[in-house]
């Protein structure tokens, strides 16, 4: 009997290892975001080329561009549910486009395997859906690491004064007050000015900025501002002791730039971050794709496809609703550390995979970015204050 | 170098406007076209200096033939225009406006063709730093002609250079076109003024309704008793 | 009053670029009688090759900026061979879309070629400051500026003084006469075309310095740019420089007095323009 | 006209049509063809006046938001209708303001508006800011057909418009002022109001076609619903399809945004490649657009 019940789940696992399962992917391909979008495709696949060839489960992939627009995103995302008939998507990078697909996603009913959107705007869209899993922090995620650390920048260093700089869109204007009155009760004395993304014209406010004399500039924006912040701040003479930075992703080259040197910043990985499963997904993304990547994306998609590989597998069915309840009960390890799901801390969502223990501090040091705080992840002490005029 | 004009026809979308146009002008020669409002006068000057295409017939400037070429070309082949309504370019000085008209030549030669031009019309040697468009109505027509000069043409087209001008600005400026045929240059005037055209012109076309109906030396032409009552209303 | 002077000399810095940018724009529209919306994509080129021979052969973007000046130059006179003369007698209409689809082209070209990726260059002087007394100067946007205005006053000598710079300007003024003085206008338009582009890539050169080069990199300015023309006068070489100082101005007085003024900069920019062009309309242009 | 019907009838028909699997996705793709064709119609409509209007994206984005805003409080039609005349109250502000421009002075003007426009969406205190606005599905999300038969009826209604202008006297009206003002002027028509009540017709369109987006989309943010691209797909639209009529923007929309779609989906990488060459060789060799391969007369 037992034998025979032992031949059974080898014959099913068999039968799961032959017909593969059709997982949708919705990302942005093309648009704003399609170097997020692109880096998480990358891990996707790489994630599913090792499945498949581990040969326990089969996975086949139908991927989709969502262009980064609403208009774009609904009729792709109806094309994977009806004419593709998946019962699983992978997606959800940009929270607008993220938001639209609330409505097709409640309508259709599939596992949603959230890759992004960390707006808390999409959390309360996804209200009371059973089957949306969540990998990525919400933006108070966000906010309690980045604030964890002016916490430290305060009681270790003495730091007293944050001037910010926000990008007048919605990544840059979300939190904004939230992050202002949390500093404040830190004890910090703040001054936040908006600007435009991409103008670079940063000159007249940090020239004014200077009579103020902070002693961090916070800067929250996007990657083609990492370069011009960095100057203009040597230019109008403005010194801070720390030039800290929150943006999704930071330009190519910017490590080779000197001007880069002490500026710092938060993210959720690293190649270089000292990690097994980070390591296997380096040398693994290394030798399928011959270059190095540095967007957290890449590692993200890999580990939620690998999530779905094991829960699959313990399922042993490739029903939605049984794969969910295997991956509500996953733990595993990834390249970001553990991962396991639980209710969000609002309670408005029930598989809530990353939270704020996944953000950490890093700093450009000497050509490369290295962690620097928590203590925990640090491989240098931080150097504040930091050098960002010229001698 | 002569302009040899052979059985020209052409027109405008399907309206034909030329019938067979002969009509010849040597250098150093000055002939007239007369005829009245609409005969094709201005039409015919367009044809030869390639602003408007030729439906039929052949249009020679020494051995070349000039079909499919552009009015650049032709300019370059030694076809000066000077065209209707004079086309200056009123916001450049009348300096500017003479440099433009050697623009295509050797730059040496355009210090020459100032002193041609300066020659001619003492007048615009005086006001060679003023913008065209503040000259009087004379003076444009002179500059005109001189910028048309300055690429060193074989043939001149003339289109109505009286047209506007008082009764003495007008003789002066037909009789400068007479000194410009002295240095050799073909002047193919184009004018409603048939008097002052057949004084100054050696031969003369009559045009009718795109036809050319009569043509001789001036001499010949006045004693005609269809131009004389035609034209010159005596 | 420090900080008052300090602005300005900000707005100044910065309306060198833009008056270069908008100036190709404006010879393009006043000369050729084109809006070209592919602008922003021969500034990407020059960007995008300085960011090339800087990571690529450790070249000073110093060098990039005579080869940007000759393959924007190349680039746009093809264009013009290959896509702009068979649509000179075209609708207006036709001819926008026509540019719009190169810039989508363009765009997308670079993208399928480099990413989205924001890349950027670092010689050694991006930083250095001049101080005069109580003023920072940044040498790269003085750098920038200077050359702008030398670039700009080379075409404002070569549109004056040399024959061929008068038959572009004769081009502009007059369809017909040019042609009967021997000046082949498609030979100026290619001219005008190619340095409209040329100053485009050189532009482009400058901001991979300040900047960044990105296939993106050219939209913000080629947006500016069609508002600076507009406010000069379209077509009007002329009014470029002052158009540029007036509304670079009004961006810096605005983000340094106004609170939150760095979030109101292009609205402020767009108000300007907006207030002008209706004044324009009362006065019955 | 029988194309016109033909393509109604298409659209009218198409939730029904024996599809198959790729029935829901055609019914997605077939709802944003409708909202950006009438949008596209209502730009030709104010086109024929010779005016080259690049607001109509901030029309959209008045009427997105006005609809937006209301629809909680107001329920569906009255916050379309709001929306549309929040759009037509711009037009009217622009409009009275800017219609002595011509060409592209007036594109830039219109430019100008809405990148004004949009900064407000992002400063105004009730807009939700840049963070965006979260809007309800039509009727509470009971008819899951009631978007696409919302976003048909503004096509209808902008097919209707669209047909009144070319068919009575406006349409004599609209050439004239199109051609040379003073002529027109000459002929007794009253070049700014002729030029007035185009842009307000058409902002009105505009603006149902965003109220309708909203609440397909569910979601807004100052720069997606204010945005220049918007304002050029409308422009793109017809110029594509054959200027000045009703069929070219509509066989441009059908063509056009269902083309840009399948190349997304069959090229992927780098699809807009192709898409800007098709623009190009579009204008190369068609240049009447669509309808001159069929042989249609311009107006």
């Amino acid at each position: 009997m037992r034998k025979a019940l032992g031949l059974l789940v080898f014959a099913l696992g068999l039968a799961l290892a032959q017909t593969p399962l059709k997982v949708g992917v919705i990302l942005p391909l093309s648009g704003a975001s399609a170097v997020a979008g692109k880096a998480a495709l990358n891990g996707i696949q790489l994630a599913a080329d090792e499945v498949n060839a581990q040969g326990r489960v089969r996975l086949e992939l139908v991927v989709v561009d969502d262009g980064t627009d609403p208009a774009k995103a609904v009729p792709a995302f109806t094309k994977l549910m009806t004419v593709d008939r998946v019962d699983l998507v992978i997606g959800g990078l940009a929270s607008g486009v993220t938001f639209a697909l609330s409505g097709p996603v409640k309508q259709y009913g599939p596992l949603f395997l959230c890759i992004g959107a960390a707006s808390s705007v999409v959390e309360q869209a996804f209200e009371g859906y059973p089957l949306f899993f969540h990998y990525h922090p919400w933006d108070y995620h966000n906010v309690a690491a980045a604030l964890q650390f002016f916490q430290s920048l305060a009681k270790d260093h003495g730091a007293k004064k944050v001037a910010i700089l926000y990008e007048d869109g919605p990544f840059g204007s979300a939190g904004i007050g939230v992050y202002k009155q949390q500093l404040e009760r830190l004890g910090y004395q703040v001054q936040a000015e908006p600007y435009k993304a991409g103008s670079g014209q940063f000159t007249p406010i940090l020239t004014r900025f200077r009579a103020f004399a902070p002693d961090i500039l916070y800067w929250i924006g996007y990657d083609v501002d990492a370069l011009p912040i960095a100057t203009q701040t040597r230019q109008v003479g403005l010194r801070p002791k720390l030039i800290y930075g929150a943006p999704p992703s930071w330009p190519i080259g910017f490590e080779k730039n000197p001007l880069s040197n002490d500026v710092a910043g938060m993210t959720a990985w690293l190649p270089t971050v000292p990690n097994a499963e980070s390591r296997r997904f380096v040398d693994a993304y290394r030798k399928k794709y011959g270059e190095l990547t540095e967007e957290y994306m890449a590692p993200m998609g890999y580990t939620i496809v690998k999530s779905l590989a094991l829960a699959l597998e313990r399922a042993g069915s490739a029903d939605k609703n049984r794969i969910a309840e295997a991956l509500a009960g996953l733990r595993m390890n990834t390249p970001f550390g553990p991962l396991a799901f639980k209710p969000s801390d609002t309670g408005r969502t029930k598989y809530q995979g990353f939270g704020p223990e996944i953000w950490f501090q890093f700093q450009y040091l000497e050509g490369s970015r290295r962690p620097v705080f928590p203590k925990d992840k640090a491989a240098r002490p931080l150097r504040y204050p930091g050098e960002y005029y010229l001698r | 170098m002569r302009l040899v004009v052979e059985a020209l026809e052409t027109g405008y979308g399907k309206a034909q406007v030329l019938f067979g146009v002969d009509l010849r002008v040597a250098e150093g020669e000055r002939v007239a076209l007369l005829g009245a409002n609409g005969a094709g006068k201005t039409t015919l000057l367009r044809t030869l200096s390639g602003l408007l295409r030729p439906w039929r017939g052949r249009v020679r400037l020494g051995e070349v033939d000039l079909r499919g070429l552009s009015p650049a070309r032709r300019a370059r082949l030694g076809l000066g225009h000077v065209p209707e309504g004079r086309q200056l370019f009123p916001l450049m000085s009348v300096e500017e406006n003479l440099r433009l008209g050697a623009a295509f030549l050797a730059p040496g030669r355009e210090k020459e063709g100032f002193e041609r031009v300066y020659g001619l019309f003492p007048r615009l040697a005086e006001r060679r730093r003023q913008l065209a468009g503040t000259l009087s109505g004379g003076e444009q027509q002179m500059l005109a002609i001189g910028r048309a000069l300055m690429g060193f043409p074989r043939i001149l087209l003339v289109d109505e250079p009286s047209l506007g001008l008082s009764p003495r600005l007008a003789e002066e400026v037909l009789l400068a076109l007479r000194a410009v045929a002295e240095e050799g240059v073909g002047v193919l005037l184009v004018e409603q003024n048939v008097a002052l055209s057949l004084e100054v012109a050696e031969r003369a076309y009559v045009m009718e309704h795109g036809r050319i109906v009569l043509e001789g030396p001036s001499q010949a032409l006045r004693q005609d008793p269809r131009v004389r009552e035609a034209y010159l209303s005596l | 009053m420090e900080l008052l002077l300090q602005t300005l000399l900000n707005g100044l810095l910065m309306a060198g670029v833009y008056a270069l940018v908008a100036t190709g724009l404006a010879l393009s529209l006043g000369v050729v009688g084109i809006v070209n919306f592919a602008h922003g994509e021969f500034l990407m080129l020059g960007a995008f090759l300085s960011y090339l021979l800087f990571a690529f052969r450790g070249l000073d973007p110093l060098f990039a900026l005579g080869l940007a000046f000759l393959a924007a130059f190349l680039v746009g006179a093809l264009t013009y061979w290959g896509l702009i003369r068979p649509v000179l007698k075209a609708p207006e209409l036709n001819q926008m879309l026509l540019t719009f689809g190169l810039s989508i082209l363009l765009q997308n070209l670079a993208l399928l070629l480099f990413g989205a990726d924001t890349r950027v260059v670092a010689p050694p002087y991006q930083a250095a400051t001049l101080a005069l007394g109580p003023f920072f100067l940044g040498a790269v946007p003085l750098g920038a500026f200077l050359l702008s205005l030398a670039l700009l006053l080379s075409l404002q000598l070569f549109l004056t003084r040399s024959r061929l710079g008068l038959a572009v300007r004769a081009v502009a003024q007059n369809r017909l006469a040019p042609g009967l003085l021997g000046i082949e206008a498609e030979g100026v338009y290619l001219l005008a075309f190619g340095l409209a582009a040329a100053l485009a890539g050189v532009a482009g050169v400058m901001l991979s310095v300040m900047l960044y080069a990105s296939p993106s990199v050219g939209f913000l300015f080629t947006l500016k740019s069609f508002a600076i023309v507009a406010l000069a006068g379209l077509g009007n070489l002329k009014g470029v420089v002052p158009a540029a100082l007036v509304l670079a101005l009004a961006e810096a007085l605005v983000s340094t007095y106004l609170p939150g003024g760095g979030g109101l900069v292009e609205a402020v920019f767009f108000l300007v323009l907006f207030l002008a062009l209706v004044g324009r309309a009362w006065r019955g242009a | 006209m029988r194309g016109i019907l033909g393509l109604l009838l298409l659209f009218a028909l198409l939730p029904f049509l024996p599809l198959g699997a790729w029935g829901a996705f055609l019914l997605d793709v077939g709802l944003f063809i409708l909202l950006f064709t009438a949008l596209a119609l209502s730009w030709d409509l104010v086109a024929r006046t010779g005016q080259l209007s690049l607001a109509h994206g901030a029309f959209f984005g008045l009427g997105a938001y006005g609809a937006g805003l209301m629809v909680p409080h107001l329920g569906t039609l009255p916050a379309l209708l709001l929306g549309s005349l929040l759009a037509g109250a711009g037009a009217l502000l622009l409009g009275s303001v800017t219609l002595r421009l011509h060409g592209l002075y007036f594109a830039i003007a219109s430019l100008a508006f809405s990148e004004v426009l949009r900064t407000m969406a992002l400063k105004l205190p009730f807009t939700g800011g840049p963070i965006g606005l979260p809007v309800p599905p039509p009727f509470g999300g009971g008819w899951p057909l009631a978007s696409y038969y919302l976003a048909f009826a503004v096509l209808l209604l902008a097919v209707a418009l669209s047909l009144w202008a070319e068919r009575s006297s406006f349409r004599l009206a609209q050439a004239a002022t199109r051609q040379s003002e003073a002529v027109a002027r000459v002929l007794g028509v009253r070049v700014v109001r002729v030029k007035l009540l185009s842009l307000l017709l058409g902002s009105l369109v505009a603006g149902l076609a965003g109220g309708v987006y909203a609440m397909k989309a569910l979601f807004l943010n100052p720069y997606e619903a204010f945005s220049l691209g918007r304002a050029v797909e409308a422009l793109v639209i017809p110029i594509f399809g054959g200027l000045y009529s009703t069929l070219g923007p509509l066989l441009g929309g059908v063509v056009l945004v269902g083309l840009e779609q399948a190349l997304r989906l069959w090229i992927q990488e780098g699809y807009l490649v192709v898409y800007g060459a098709l623009l190009i060789l579009a204008i190369l060799f068609l240049p009447r657009g669509l309808l001159g391969l069929l042989g249609g007369r311009r107006g």
